[in-house]
């Protein structure tokens, strides 16, 4: 294999650290919104699906822009962070990750709802006999249960966050070393005439990288589904 | 699909063109009822997309790059390369900022010295995006690119990096003349000495194979003085010395 | 125990009006046709489902209350319900299903009581499994298990031994005796099979098509021959009260005396005077005109004719009352008076020329004896 | 019908040996202990499990055979398998369930049959519902439904009736029996329940713990005390082929004659000569030294007790051969002479003094006439 | 409500056409492939797994790059399409209608996927005993069981395409009434200072469009789940 420039190793690892806490952070959240949109009945319901699925349907630029406005430095919200816990998004890869999180959210949501409506409300009705309370069963029976959606929700929001590209750099710029990741550096190399094998390049680095988390998902959901197979 | 483009004149024009591209066209169209199918985006994407076979009839890159290397694909008609207009590159600051206009920037100028510790200047990417590009020769010229590089806010495009400036992200840009003076945002505060940078100049060519002779003509007016006036109500200046020599088919 | 119900419910077009009140301990058989509403009322107990009308009171505890708005949380009623379907948990192994709700109970069954479960129910190899690696009657029993072992208050049971095997239940029926009698423990118990409600229940609820037909005690209700379409034809039959009056561990007897009659069954190890049940089958009893003699059949008991009646098939259902004293019976001094039933053919009716108030003898060729029988 | 089956399959820790051959029409019941294979057993024969080793024929056809790779498919084997778990398709209305399977079968039932099969099974008013909203016995009526209304070349049916009440499991036997004498359809059953067995079935397959520990006739079968545990204990009996001798409509009696004996049984409808089956359950047999008169027992027969077998819990189990000739018993020139099972306490064993070779009559309370017999 | 210019209907209506048929053309395919994915076994199905995530990773404009190398009129299989059939997807809202679909495959197959492995399998048997073939199955059993994946995908990805910014602009370029959809006409409205008025009602009328459809399909759903409630 051609060894890699330094660079390049810069953006792989920026890519795979951004991606990893984009998702590491928004599944939790992922999990708590899809069990409300699945299981819930409240007023506001129908108005949560649609705010999660904006993201996807606003185009990368637009959240990129979005994000800057409500997280920028000068933005109320951002402003505060910054100065009570000194959290910058903006030129950061932090604000990278918050962007790849907020724009792969739908995704995993999409796939845990799924996940959960299809748990056999019978199970429940067991459970809640044998004395267990809602937030025992939810850790008892809705997690255990929903765990292929969660994977696959995990993988697919993973996947898109590695190819995450208009949001971050609206929302945080294309500095190397800093928010450069993957796709960012290939869409550089693209821009520049005779970049194309360097884009190559990094192109067969993010397919590669993208292999390895398929193959290790796949594993993982094999073992989940030869032990629930029913 | 192939037919209904045909009628058309199809012009790719680069992103920063936008505003007064749309107006040129729409005037042409008023005079002549020739119709200009305009497509916007970055000089990259446009000339790549022309290599791949693109029907544009005519091409307006933001740099020279493009342009050449489309021209080394033989992709343009002979003799039809011009350039149209020409920018300056200026320092621009939020309309609040409290920093004070600059008369000069010269190499005493630090501009590392005008922004906090943890700030950006907010410029088109210096890897790919003209306007960085002429930045770059620019700060380098001013010996400041060393000091600069790392505290640079490195935007997809002008208006990117614009609007980086105008939401106060950075208290500092460094973008064409055309696009601060357009956005109430922010305001110049200095303009880079002409000879740090290469001249900024927007080249137009006609398209291979060339469908008909209204792209000519179009491309004609649009090197004349009535486009001119146009571009420079939108702060292009003309180019210097425009060629003015007409390829054969225009005459037929 | 004390269950008192009183709840209407409408699910689509079918329509719930169940109104019984069980007073005293023991087991409750809740009897009556697929579709009638025997699942609906266990889960209305259980809390998961809500009627729309009534209450429904456990004991001393309002469970739920529709005018006074109470409706007590499903978990917080602590019952062990053994669902029709068995609903293991797929994802945890046999081991984790069975403990689930031990697990989340405070007041846990001792470490011998709950190995003692699971030899009961001969679950011990399959505790490493998962459920979908079960047979049907295996998933039956870890349900079970699952509810047992989560010592509940209340036992709600939905036809709990439908898959298993006879041999198996016999070692099963026992140890439901033994948690009404030991632990008191009120059970509600949903089957097809009249052989186990006669054994096991100490009161019954008929339903049909979701109203009560008829509840009461097991002792009048197994008498009652207008139920015997719904318990299949051959199956009603008396169940008495008896006391053990003597006992032979020699010869492998002991007698039991009720309403003053003695009765020879195989030996009890029980202690003299404790009171058990005994079930006689109306298919059990043959009628003689004089006492036989030399006859395999232990009792034969001095009985008279009070009631024939013709039912389908060619067969005469005759009541017969303890005793030839028609005098008594007669004047109605003798009220409470044991009554047997007979099923037999209208032929050998003819034949032997039975007509009311004779007096014969009713030839009981088999006893069922049911376990303790607690204070009532 | 003829099933030949000899496979050997393991499934985790299981292992199963099964090699039977059933030969002759008929219903077979496939009985044994929960988790012993009888769901394994259907599976194989199904296709729905292929066996590791052996071959499986039904008639004519091979099914399975492992050394010549024949694997026929599920559905080119157009059996009816009414599965343990009903395995309703949940986004079809009852009434596509049920006919699934017709549709798909190119030799249809006619309209009338059809509608008979939904009328026994007293589904009609579901039609219209969707699976989740039924009872669990509505349910497995479904699903029997949909198997018999895809008009199948064999029936596989695995506990079919276990969530019904005993009534309408009465409507059903019936259902099958004709089935298999009108439609000669074999029919492979599961059931614990002996009476249903006993009743239904022609050919008896026991399984235990995987291995086939007998198989036969069930006139044989039933009477193997050995068997009596996995049965239960007050079960044995048995079956005996006989010949309707004589009819008497007023009396409301029909006289059978088996093996030169008389018997009396409720009036049949079925004409003379019509061969039927009886069964005479052990618990159903009094012994008796002298000719007992004025007894309400019909059938009172001169039998030779041949066995005496001591059983667990104080009773005796006594096999009894037709007739007083105990020298043509004794040189074993009556080999084929009908046996009957009585089971009595010890203590009427030793009060009656019975011992081998007496000569005594058995009463019988009860007989069973189950349905046609067909030739054999 | 503010009375739309001719302008934005046009990129209304055209990013309806472009995301309805990408979604309508690749449903089919998405349920096939789902199915081998999720009941096959058979040797490249890994690999059709890794194929099916690539526009997922990389970067939208990556695969609009990747398009335009494959489709354009010079290309070798564009060029033969185009004399062949005159099919041209380059320059047209065909060629977007393509990088949409292609670009939103993931969503639609990671959903369809996760229904189709909750079917439980026991009810293809009782199908297959009830003399159902592979084909009758899928359609009888597999299709109508997995319609929450389905409507679950088609949705996710009408949602990406009616976003869909990068391949679409790389591949087809931006071209009013024929290419430029919504997002790019978002875009162009940005490139203009001053535009950030145009870009937001765009906006507006994106999230109002997506907030119709998730609606309808949240209706649809609810439908589909009341008849397969269990
Ligand atoms: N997937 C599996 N893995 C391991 N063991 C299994 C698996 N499936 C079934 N078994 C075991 O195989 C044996 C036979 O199962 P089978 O379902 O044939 O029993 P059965 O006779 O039908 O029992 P039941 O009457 O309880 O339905 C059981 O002991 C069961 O535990
Ligand atoms: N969701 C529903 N919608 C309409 N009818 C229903 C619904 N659920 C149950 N039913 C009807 O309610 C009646 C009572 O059902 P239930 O489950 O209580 O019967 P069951 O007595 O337990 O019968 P089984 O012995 O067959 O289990 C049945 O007739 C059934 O068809
Ligand atoms: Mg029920
Ligand atoms: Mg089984």
């Amino acid at each position: 294999m051609i060894s890699l420039t330094p660079a390049e190793i810069d953006a792989l690892l920026l890519s795979l650290r951004i991606s990893g806490v984009a998702v590491a952070c928004a599944l939790p959240i992922a999990v708590l919104t899809a069990t409300a949109l699945a299981l819930g009945r409240f007023p506001g319901r129908f108005i949560l699906d649609a705010i999660v699925h904006l993201p996807l349907i606003l185009p990368p630029v637009v959240m990129g822009y979005l994000l800057l406005i409500g997280f920028g430095t000068r933005a109320p919200l951002g402003a505060w962070l910054y100065e009570t816990f000194d959290i910058r998004f903006v030129f950061s890869w932090t604000g990278a990750a918050l962007a790849s999180a907020i724009v792969s959210f739908p995704f995993q949501v999409r796939a845990i709802r799924l996940s959960l409506e299809n748990i056999n409300h019978g199970l429940y009705q067991a459970a809640e006999s044998l004395g267990a309370g809602p937030i025992d069963r939810f850790f008892s029976l809705t997690l255990p249960l929903a765990w292929p959606g969660i994977i696959a929700g995990a993988i697919t929001a993973f996947a898109a966050s590695l190819g995450e590209f208009g949001a971050i750099i609206t929302f945080v710029s294309n500095v190397p070393g800093e928010t450069r990741t993957l796709p960012l550096a290939i869409y550089t190399a693209i821009q520049t005439p005779g970049g194309e094998l360097a884009a190559a390049r990094l192109a067969a680095l993010s397919i590669g990288l993208a292999f390895a988390g398929l193959m290790l998902s796949e594993l993982a959901m094999r073992r989940i589904r030869k032990r629930a197979a029913s | 699909p192939a037919s209904a483009w045909s009628k058309d004149i199809t012009v790719f024009a680069a992103a920063s063109l936008t505003n007064a591209i749309q107006t040129a066209a729409n005037r042409y169209k008023e005079e002549t009822g020739a119709h200009i199918r305009l497509s916007l985006a970055s000089s990259s994407t446009l000339a790549r997309q022309i290599a791949a076979g693109a029907p544009a009839d005519i091409y307006i890159s933001a740099n020279q790059k493009w342009m050449d290397w489309l021209s080394d694909q033989d992709l343009i008609m002979a003799n039809s390369r011009h350039d149209i207009l020409a920018n300056n590159l200026v320092l621009i600051a939020p309309t609040n900022s409290t920093v004070a206009p600059l008369t000069d920037i010269t190499k005493d100028t630090s501009l590392l010295g005008l922004i906090d510790a943890d700030d950006r200047i907010a410029l088109g990417d210096p890897d790919h995006v003209p306007a960085g590009i002429y930045a770059k020769q620019a700060l380098t010229t001013l010996g400041q690119w060393e000091n600069l590089a790392p505290r640079l806010a490195r935007a997809d495009n002008v208006r990117a990096a614009l609007s980086l400036v105008e939401r106060g992200e950075a208290p500092l840009g460094i973008v064409y003349r055309t696009d601060a003076m357009i956005s109430d945002g922010v305001k110049i505060i200095g303009t880079f000495p002409e000879n740090t940078y290469t001249p900024i100049t927007y080249p137009i060519a006609m398209m291979k194979p060339q469908a008909d002779n209204g792209a000519l003509k179009f491309l004609v007016w649009l090197l004349g003085d009535d486009a001119a006036a146009i571009f420079a109500d939108y702060g292009f200046n003309a180019v210097a010395n425009k060629a003015t020599i007409i390829p054969d088919t225009a005459a037929q | 125990m004390s269950i008192t119900i009183n709840v209407s419910h409408n699910i689509g077009k079918f329509s719930l009006d169940a109104d019984f009140s069980i007073a005293g301990p023991g087991i409750t058989a809740l009897f009556g046709p697929s579709g009638s509403g025997k699942t609906t009322i266990i889960n209305i107990i259980a809390g998961l489902t809500r009627p729309q009308r009534g209450h429904v009171q456990l004991n001393e505890h309002v469970l739920f209350d529709h005018a006074r708005s109470i409706n007590v949380p499903v978990r917080k009623r602590r019952v062990g319900y053994v669902f029709q379907d068995a609903r293991l948990f797929p994802h945890l192994s046999v081991r984790d299903n069975l403990y689930y709700g031990a697990k989340r109970n405070p007041v846990k069954l001792s470490a011998p009581d709950q190995q003692e479960i699971i030899d009961m129910l001969g679950i011990r190899e399959l505790l490493d499994r998962l459920p979908s690696n079960l047979s049907g009657g295996e998933k039956q029993r870890i349900a079970l298990g699952r509810a047992l072992l989560a010592n509940p208050d209340v036992l709600l049971l939905d036809e709990p031994l439908s898959a298993l095997d006879q041999a198996r239940k016999e070692e099963i029926l026992p140890y439901f005796e033994n948690l009404r009698d030991q632990r008191k423990l009120p059970i509600l118990y949903v089957s097809h099979a009249i052989d186990e409600v006669a054994r096991l229940a100490d009161q019954m609820v008929v339903i049909e098509n979701g109203q009560t037909l008829a509840s009461g005690s097991v002792f009048d209700m197994l008498g009652r021959t207008d139920l015997a379409p719904l318990a299949g034809q051959f199956d009603t039959g008396t169940v008495l009260p008896a006391r053990i009056a003597s006992r032979d561990p020699k010869a492998q007897v002991s007698f039991l005396e009720t309403a003053g009659q003695r009765i020879v069954v195989p030996y009890l190890g029980q202690p003299v005077n404790t009171q058990v049940r005994i079930h006689i089958r109306a298919r059990d009893v043959l009628i003689s005109r004089t006492p036989p003699e030399g006859l395999s059949a232990n009792n034969i008991i001095p009985v008279t004719i009070i009631r024939m009646t013709e039912s389908t098939e060619n067969t005469v259902d005759v009541s017969l009352a303890f005793g030839h004293d028609t005098d008594a019976l007669h004047a109605g001094t003798a009220p409470d008076r044991p009554i047997l039933h007979a099923r037999i053919t209208s032929w050998s009716s003819g034949r032997l020329n039975l007509g009311l108030h004779q007096k014969v003898f009713a030839v009981i060729k088999s006893v069922t004896v049911n376990g303790n029988l607690r204070d009532h």
